[in-house]
């Protein structure tokens, strides 16, 4: 294993915080944790990050947040130790709708621009939070909308609820979905092209509301500056033109005509693009600020989208589900789209798109080279996540592509590498300490730290 | 905008003081501003002592080591409807009197318990009303360990008939065919229910040979109902069910008869009085009206229907059939009698000593009585005022509801 | 609760029987065994005397002089006790909501009945004093307004008209949680946009006007603003005094109304998550100081959100919130006024509440389950009165105050008594004995001449909204149904092994 | 000791042993790193000795005879799985709608050895398979215990499926009668228009329908004396009752202590439930639990360590193929995640199981005498991330993985 990643630290225990300059991206800093106390964790091995170890290293935890992580760290006295064989970073569920209001999960006239945020439900179903978090899932990306092509703005969520606000990332990533049996009933195939189109469709849209505006801006500005310059002109020689007028005035009443003023022309003023919330919503994720994840399973589907999106060349597309996608696995690759698998047996009785569902899918992507993720398949079962990630190696996954699916590779896709994933200084406090190997289902999971406290003994 | 602060805190949950595991000390003596015994005149500053789940005293004094304001026996609901639905009915056959519901209890059901922490202590258990004569019912406690044989009070305490509209819910008669069999149901009227309820008794006194071992099971608990061993227990809500009861049982003089969910029988006093058959009186709705729920009508109980019925000294009973909503509950119907004009002590009775009486379990609950069980009622107040709630439950001489500590 | 139409016939006639009974000169006495003034000690065999519709006086019976030319009501065993307040209401309506999202231009002046059954209810309660708002299947309901339930037109009911927007948490038909908070937050978001679009026209006509006329050399005399500026707390648009306020559109009109806190706001909610949606919006557009949450039972469980806010609350939901724990399979019980008061939320009991109808019961039940006497009682008086900004007026017996009296032949909290007289700004409106309905809901005996009550005509379509209110209700109850038939079905993959 | 000497003198015994007898043509030895004998004990770098079909020997330590085929496996080998019940190649064909009593039926006579579903299953490490109805009828029938390759009848009458469960109940045709999750037509009775003849029904009209009328029907049934009811009387046919809900659960075993019937209660998802425990050990009845789904709480996973504590035997229903046969495995992974002892879980897995089936002393263990059934893991066999690499049934190969793994 590669020598740990060896961090000095002075003895003294900063007491500011990290600077905001360590996050990326719109991430909110979560509000320390009530005072727990210093928490350490020594383990055999301290896995920071997939294929990176630190033999029995030692990771200090104060106020929610990693302090250190090394080999000989140094612990101050009055620290809670918690010893294991192995620890190892929170798992983080790709795919899931744990904590949403039910009804929320499956509304079908939900729009790009809804929010999964407004379907979190603190007091709904706690019990499913707790199994979860006894899996050892302490983040997941939730989504509402599982029923129509455009589901609206996915949130990044901590599973563990506390006073502190329970949310990563507001909108970690924009969601659809293609060819699903909605309503009961089950598209053929001309449906389910017809979703790929009307898809591509509001992407070109949304492209096109973005350009309009960036164009109406320029517009804009040169014609305010347009209508400055005419202001001063006319300005300068407002007084000719007042004497022009008084003449004419007299003269017109001396001939007994109608006096006519002098007609004022300008161009008009460019007229701004309507505001359209879901353009918006769209626009950011042909923009690429937030990823395009899209349910997506056929073969046929998966070709056209993969051949329309090709022009949005800004627009980070995550596939998920992906049953028939063995065939395009080089393409993925080299377009670096992240597949989210949903590796969990499933008899005869299948939904229609899950027919040809194979446990060893996971793995032949990650053997091509593709960024696979693993998810419970956007129900509220994500305490399954551990069971998945060991079948998928089961069947063939290399064990660190399979940690990696479960931990640094979403919290990366979704733009949290800075929060979770890894264990890392500066990093949320989600820890988990096992007793033998993270995906050993043998092995029980004997502590969960989440955001610097311990949930679960 | 920012994100909602969520908090996990729950406000505080202040529950009813939660269902203690049953506490093993058998002997209590509780003491209470007023003991009503519903046997007698009810005692200032009295005192129950309870010994291996029977009363062993009942008098004056004080010093329990419970103190509350008031006790009462232990409730009794006759028409409390906790059966597995269409489970507890067996509709192969109209009448099926032979089959008794104990075999399709669900004794894990959260409802016991809820009747049974609002301070019902025995209850009668029934067949679901699918069938014209559904089989026999038990009375059983609501709390103990979940097995019938230690919560019974009584087997086969009656036999279940079902008048009105929904025997025949959902039957149809097929537009040509053989009408007799089980895929094709009769009956689909009143008219053609009363016609099976007929057949049934009709055939039991005929009693020419029945080679079906079922139907000669049935015929000999019908035989048994009209010798009087066994009560007719009948569920008859309009006025013309409760009409066709009483017809049935003069007709094949069925000595003893309860008319269950009676919401009109008050409008059929001389019948009521001229047949002597007992009363079952549904919840008092709040508008005095209760829909059929299987056909578009409705039925009307005024609120004196309790005091109308105890002035044609009619024997009667209460019931809060199984009520979820709190200030609907069968301890509250006993407010509403009296709101009705109904004197406490008659009140009182008809949810404690009548319904007992009723069912043949006299001897055993309904009553603080020396050598009764111990099933006891504690109250923070004047009993079925709603300013006073039940704090404690004593069910076989166990404390399943403590009253000391101070939950709201 | 069925609000089955008689005849209009029969109901004119019940109308016209209690309103004989009131009579002119405004010059009224109360006697009664005790006096509940609620603003102080209880009196004994005290005295009121009501002129034009106030009191002018109060107190013991030897104290307090009998003018000679006065009726006089009650006697020795009656308790007088301030007239009850209902502090949120949709009932008394023909149809309780528009079905389009955001209608705040609506008036429940359109559409209040003032010969519904709610109102004659009310009277037998001792309510004296009611606020009727637009029901909760909205996004953004209408306004409503306050009423006395006694009168023949709309005129005579009103205490104070256009009182309150109201607005729901709680997913309108067809909507979920996701989708009715995404229309909330757009109703606010459309009335900025259309607020910035109107001011930026404005701003561009006179910047045209100016331009236009130094080039046709004209002296511009500079127009001063008509509008005023934007009030309110949370947002602003700067210009919008260049706007004047009549030449608003009437559908954005009252929303800006509520955002500059001009208009008290009923927020309804069913679940705690409805309660955190309901502040975000409030707070977020600064009527959060005039929200009152109208809540069901399951919202105690976010009472420390309520708590923290500030906000007064009307509880229409049951008294105690049943509810089984999945994971244990018990039920809890859960009082959901103790929970309220333990976390210092003001908080009032509405007729509305499946429990009961008349609030001296809802007290009394809520005093059964540990609550203090004060406390109850001043849920049904003195706190929908200041929630309705009626302080002053109404919801105690005091000198000054409205001669709203409710008299009752015992103690009113106990199951026995009931409501004798009823006085309204010192008119007797009235009187059991003379009270038709009542008489029969009592002793089931239909008094001569008015309509039979047995064949009660199946809600007509019109009625769907209600219908709708009760199918809610019907659905609240089939999912109870539902939930207790899974229940049964305990644990286990289900049948059949989790096919 | 001079590692030479240890050699000739460890290898006498078996060439005295191989002399004295010929040496047959399919005697196969297998030497793997750990071996689990299935009784709790762990044999590191084991020997096992096969030989026609059963097992000859498991030993440590000895070294292997030289002359015979040895196969050198670096992972664990252990009894071969048992699925308690399953529909496996008869998906849809174990239950009838028309009657409710099918005394007569035998899962035998739709055992297709070929099918795919066996197939399936030996690829997940299961070798022998339970065939038995799913609890739609009171009585489903006789259930078999089959290997899931070579086609070959472990046990013909494995135990006599009853069901106490709502599913067996009929439905009258009253339109208000709300089965929980049935099909909108399956409610309006009848086809209309169809044949008239009483006996024909469509799903859901039958008789009985109510839990007393169950409970009186299998009462007159045993009280017949006819056979199988007989022999389940007297012990010698076991039974498998179904029951889901609690109560159905304590009346299953009221209804089998009553008539001295011995077996197991199959579905159970609460039987941890204390009171529950109470009535099952009372009737000495094993459990057969589930089959899990994926949203399971917490209570019904523990009800497998408390089962074991009681000391009654617990297995593994996989109602294959509605569930995959992958599945076995992942119900004892999540056992395990509650806390369920491992070597509880192994015995769910294989000894009880095949004590529950019937088989207890033919299959189930790695001992002298036993059949060979036997797989070869990548790793430890309670750890998801290992995989079935070879699966024998009798003896013989039935089953390899197909692609080299990196």
């Amino acid at each position: 294993m590669l020598a740990g990643l060896f961090l000095s630290l002075s003895t003294s225990v900063p007491t500011s915080w990290p600077s905001p300059g360590d996050f990326l991206g719109p991430v909110r800093l979560p509000r320390a944790a009530d005072d727990e106390p210093l928490l350490a964790v020594r383990a055999g091995r301290v896995i920071v990050r997939p294929g990176e170890e630190i033999e029995n290293g030692v990771v200090l935890i104060e106020r929610g947040i990693v302090l250190a992580v090394g080999k000989d760290v140094p612990i101050p006295e009055g620290a809670r130790v918690l010893e294991g064989k192995v620890a190892c970073a929170g798992f983080v569920d790709a795919w899931s709708s744990l904590g949403l209001d039910p009804v929320s999960v499956y509304d079908p006239n939900v729009t790009p621009s809804s929010r999964t945020l407004d379907a979190l439900d603190p007091w709904q179903q706690p019990q499913e939070r707790v199994e979860a978090l006894r899996g050892g899932v302490t983040s997941a990306r939730v989504q509402v909308g599982r029923a129509s092509i455009f589901a609206g703005l996915g949130a990044l969520v901590y599973t563990d609820e506390r006073s502190t606000p329970a949310v990563l990332l507001e909108d970690a990533c924009l969601a659809g979905s293609i060819g699903l049996a909605r309503g009961g009933r089950v598209p053929d195939v001309f449906d389910r092209v017809a979703e790929v189109d009307r898809l591509i469709g509001a992407l070109d849209k949304a492209r096109r509301y973005r350009e309009s505006q960036v164009e109406f801006r320029d517009e804009l500005k040169t014609w305010l500056e347009g209508v400055a310059k005419k202001v001063t002109e006319l300005e300068k020689d407002f007084k000719k033109a007042k004497k022009d007028r008084e003449k004419e005035e007299k003269d017109a009443k001396d001939k007994g005509k109608e006096f006519k003023e002098k007609k004022f022309k300008e161009d008009k003023k460019p007229r701004a693009v309507r505001f359209d919330p879901d353009d918006e919503a769209i626009a950011r994720a042909v923009e690429g600020e937030v990823p395009l994840v899209v349910e997506v399973h056929r073969a046929s589907e998966i070709r056209r989208l993969l051949d329309k999106t090709e022009p949005f060349d800004r627009l980070r597309l995550v596939i998920a589900g992906a049953t028939e996608a063995r065939s395009f696995a080089e393409e993925l690759a080299e377009r670096d789209i992240a597949v989210i698998v949903w590796p969990t047996p499933m008899g005869t009785w299948r939904a229609d798109e899950y027919q040809a569902h194979d446990l060893a899918l996971a793995g032949e992507l990650a053997r091509a080279g593709v960024r696979v993720l693993i998810g419970s398949g956007g129900g509220s079962d994500a305490r399954e996540l551990r069971f998945l990630a060991a079948l998928a190696v089961g069947h063939g996954m290399d064990a660190a592509d399979a940690l990696a699916a479960i931990t640094s590779a979403p919290a990366r896709v979704f733009d949290a590498a800075q929060r979770v994933g890894t264990l890392e200084r500066g990093r949320s406090a989600d820890v988990l300490v096992f007793d033998g190997d993270p995906l050993d289902t043998g092995a029980p999971l004997r502590f969960v730290i989440a955001r610097g406290r311990l949930v679960v003994q | 905008m920012n994100a909602m602060l969520l908090p996990l805190s729950l406000g505080v949950v202040c529950v009813l003081s939660p269902w203690l595991a049953a506490q093993e000390e058998d002997d209590w003596t509780i003491s209470a501003d007023m003991v009503y015994t519903a046997a007698g005149a009810p005692i200032e500053d009295g005192v129950v002592r309870v010994q291996d789940g029977k009363i062993t005293a009942v008098g004056k004094g004080g010093g329990g080591s419970l103190e509350v304001a008031a006790i009462t026996p232990g409730l009794i609901d006759l028409g409390v409807e906790i059966d597995t639905g269409l489970y507890s009915v067996e509709q192969s056959r109209e009448s099926a009197a032979s089959l008794s519901v104990a075999d399709a209890l669900d004794l894990f059901s959260f409802q016991w318990k809820r009747e049974l922490t609002s301070g019902v202590t025995t209850v009668l258990a029934v067949p679901a009303d699918y069938d014209v004569v559904g089989g026999l019912g038990v009375v059983l406690k609501t709390g103990g360990p979940a097995t019938l044989e230690a919560r019974l009070v009584r087997a086969d305490a009656v036999l279940r008939g079902a008048l009105g509209t929904q025997p025949s819910s959902g039957n149809n008669a097929p537009r040509f065919g053989d009408p007799a069999n089980f895929y094709y149901r009769r009956p689909t009227t009143r008219m053609g229910v009363e016609w099976v309820f007929r057949k049934a008794f009709y055939d039991t006194i005929q009693g020419e040979g029945v080679t079906e071992p079922a139907i000669a099971a049935d015929h000999d608990v019908l035989r048994r109902v009209l010798a009087g061993e066994l009560t007719l227990s009948v569920a008859a809500r309009a006025t013309q069910d409760v009409r066709t009861a009483i017809y049935l049982k003069e007709e094949f003089k069925i000595p003893h008869m309860i008319i269950d969910d009676a919401v009109e029988a008050w409008r059929e006093p001389e019948l009521l009085v001229r047949s002597g058959a007992s009363v079952v009186l549904p919840p008092f709705p709040a508008d005095g009206r209760v829909d059929d729920g299987f056909v578009n009508d409705s039925y009307f109980v005024p609120l004196e229907a309790a005091r109308m019925l105890h002035d044609l000294k009619v024997t009667f009973a209460l019931s809060g059939h199984g009520s979820r909503e709190v200030g609907t509950r069968l301890s509250d119907q006993a407010g509403l009698a009296q709101r009705g004009g109904l004197a406490f002590e008659d009140a009182l009775a008809a949810v404690t000593l009548t319904p007992a009486r009723m069912v043949g379990v006299d001897q055993r609950v309904g009553s603080l009585e020396v050598g009764k069980d111990a099933d006891l009622v504690l109250w923070n107040g004047k009993p079925f005022e709603p300013t006073a709630r039940v704090v404690g439950v004593l069910l076989n001489g166990r404390l399943v509801l403590d009253p000391r500590p101070a939950s709201r | 609760m069925k609000n089955p139409k008689l005849p209009p016939a029969a109901r004119a006639l019940c109308a016209g029987v209690l309103l004989a009974v009131g009579h002119a000169d405004g010059k009224l006495v109360i006697e009664a065994g005790r006096i509940v003034t609620q603003a102080g000690p209880d009196i004994e065999n005290g005295r009121i005397v009501i002129e034009n519709g106030r009191i002018t006086a109060l107190g013991k019976a030897d104290e307090v002089e009998k003018p000679w030319d006065a009726v006089v009501l009650g006697g020795p065993k009656t308790v007088a006790f301030p007239g009850f307040i209902e502090a949120h209401t949709s009932q008394g309506m023909d149809r309780a909501n528009e079905n389009i999202d955001v209608a705040p231009f609506l008036d429940i002046r359109d559409s209040i009945d003032p010969v519904a059954y709610y109102f004659e209810d009310c009277l037998r309660y001792g309510i004296t004093t009611v606020n009727v708002q637009q029901g909760a299947n909205c996004v953004v309901g209408g306004r409503g307004m306050i009423v006395r339930p006694v009168g023949m037109t709309v005129e005579e009911l009103t205490v104070r008209p256009l009182y309150g927007l109201k607005l729901s948490a709680r997913p309108k038909n067809g909507k979920s949680r996701a989708t009715q908070m995404q229309a909330l937050r757009y109703a606010f978001d459309d009335l900025k946009h259309y607020l910035e679009d109107l001011v930026e026209k404005e701003r561009d006509e006179r910047g045209y006007a100016k331009r236009e006329a130094l080039f046709q050399g004209r002296d511009l005399e500079e127009e001063k603003a008509q509008g005023r500026a934007m009030g309110g707390t949370a947002w602003k648009v700067d210009g919008l005094d260049l706007i004047p306020r009549g030449a608003l559109d009437e559908k954005f009109a009252p929303l800006l109304d509520l955002v500059e806190g001009r208009y008290a706001a009923f927020i309804h909610c069913a679940d705690p998550l409805d309660v955190a949606h309901a502040l975000e919006i409030a707070r977020a557009n600064g009527f959060l100081a005039r929200t009152t949450l109208v809540i069901e039972e399951d919202c105690w469980k976010a009472a420390d959100l309520i708590a923290e806010a500030g906000v007064p609350v009307v509880l229409e939901g049951a008294l105690v919130d049943v509810r089984r724990d999945p994971v244990t399979g018990e039920e809890q019980e859960t009082f959901v006024p103790g929970v309220l008061h333990d976390k210092g939320v003001r908080f009032a009991l509405s007729s509305e509440s499946p429990s009961t109808r008349a609030p001296a019961f809802q007290a009394a039940l809520a005093i059964g389950r540990g609550l203090e006497r004060a406390a109850a009682l001043d849920a049904v008086t003195k706190v929908p009165a200041e929630i309705l900004g009626l302080g002053a007026e109404v919801g105690t017996l005091e000198v000054g105050k409205l001669g709203n009296v409710a008299l009752f032949n015992g103690d009113p909290l106990s199951v026995t008594s009931w409501v004798e007289h009823v006085v309204i700004e010192g008119k007797p409106v009235y009187d059991r004995s003379k009270d038709v309905r009542n008489k029969q809901l009592l002793e089931g005996v239909q008094p001569a001449n008015t309509a039979p009550p047995s064949k009660v005509d199946a809600p007509d379509p019109e009625h769907a909204d209600e219908a709708g209110k009760e199918g809610a209700q019907d659905e609240k109850k089939e999912d109870e149904k539902k939930e207790e038939k899974e229940e049964k079905k305990e644990e286990g993959g289900g049948k059949g092994g989790g096919r | 000791m001079t590692p030479f000497l240890t050699t000739v003198l460890a290898s006498l015994p078996v060439l005295s042993a191989a002399c004295a007898r010929p040496a047959d043509e399919n005697v196969l030895q297998i030497r793997a790193r750990e071996l689990w004998v299935g009784d709790g004990q762990r044999l590191e770098n084991a020997l096992l000795v096969v030989a026609d079909g059963r097992i000859r020997s498991v030993s440590t330590g000895r070294a292997p005879d030289v002359s015979l085929p040895l196969y050198e496996h670096d992972g664990v080998v252990t009894a071969g799985l048992i699925a308690c019940q399953s529909e496996s190649g008869a998906a849809g064909e174990l239950y009838d709608d028309t009657r409710a009593v099918l005394a007569g039926a035998h899962t035998l006579d739709v055992f297709q050895p070929e099918h795919r579903d066996f197939e399936r299953a030996r690829a997940a490490g299961i070798t022998t398979v339970v065939l038995s109805p799913g609890g739609e009828n009171l009585v489903g029938g006789i259930a078999c215990a089959v290997k899931t390759a070579g086609g070959r009848v472990l046990e013909p009458r494995s135990a006599l499926a009853l069901s106490f469960s709502g599913a067996a109940l009929g439905r009258t045709n009253s339109a208000q009668f709300f089965f929980f999750g049935a099909a909108e037509d399956e409610l309006q009775g009848p086809a209309e228009g169809g044949p008239e003849q009483p006996g024909r029904s469509a799903r859901g009209t039958r008789e009985p329908t109510s839990y007393s009328g169950a409970v009186a029907t299998l009462q007159r049934l045993f009280a017949s004396g006819a056979e199988p009811y007989a022999s389940a009387e007297r012990g010698q046919l076991p039974v498998t009752l179904d029951a889901w809900d609690r109560h159905e659960i304590v009346r299953a075993a009221l209804f089998a202590r009553e008539h001295g019937l011995r077996g197991a209660v199959r579905g159970a998802p609460l039987a941890g439930d204390p009171e529950v425990l109470s009535e099952l050990k009372k009737s000495g009845l094993g459990v057969i639990l589930g089959p899990w789904s994926a949203e399971q709480t917490r209570a019904s996973l523990e009800s497998l360590p408390r089962l074991s504590e009681a000391g009654l035997p617990v297995a593994f229903a996989l109602d294959a193929p509605a569930h995959s046969p992958e599945d076995l495995r992942l119900f004892a992974a999540r056992a395990l995640s509650v806390g369920a002892p491992r070597d509880a879980v192994w015995k769910a897995l294989t000894v009880d199981a095949a004590a529950i089936a019937g088989v207890g002393e033919r299959v189930g263990r790695l001992a002298e005498g036993m059949q060979a059934d036997f797989v070869l893991w990548s790793g430890d066999p309670l750890d998801l991330r290992s995989r079935a690499q070879k699966v024998y049934v009798d003896g013989v190969l039935a089953w390899s993985e197909p692609r080299p793994h990196r």
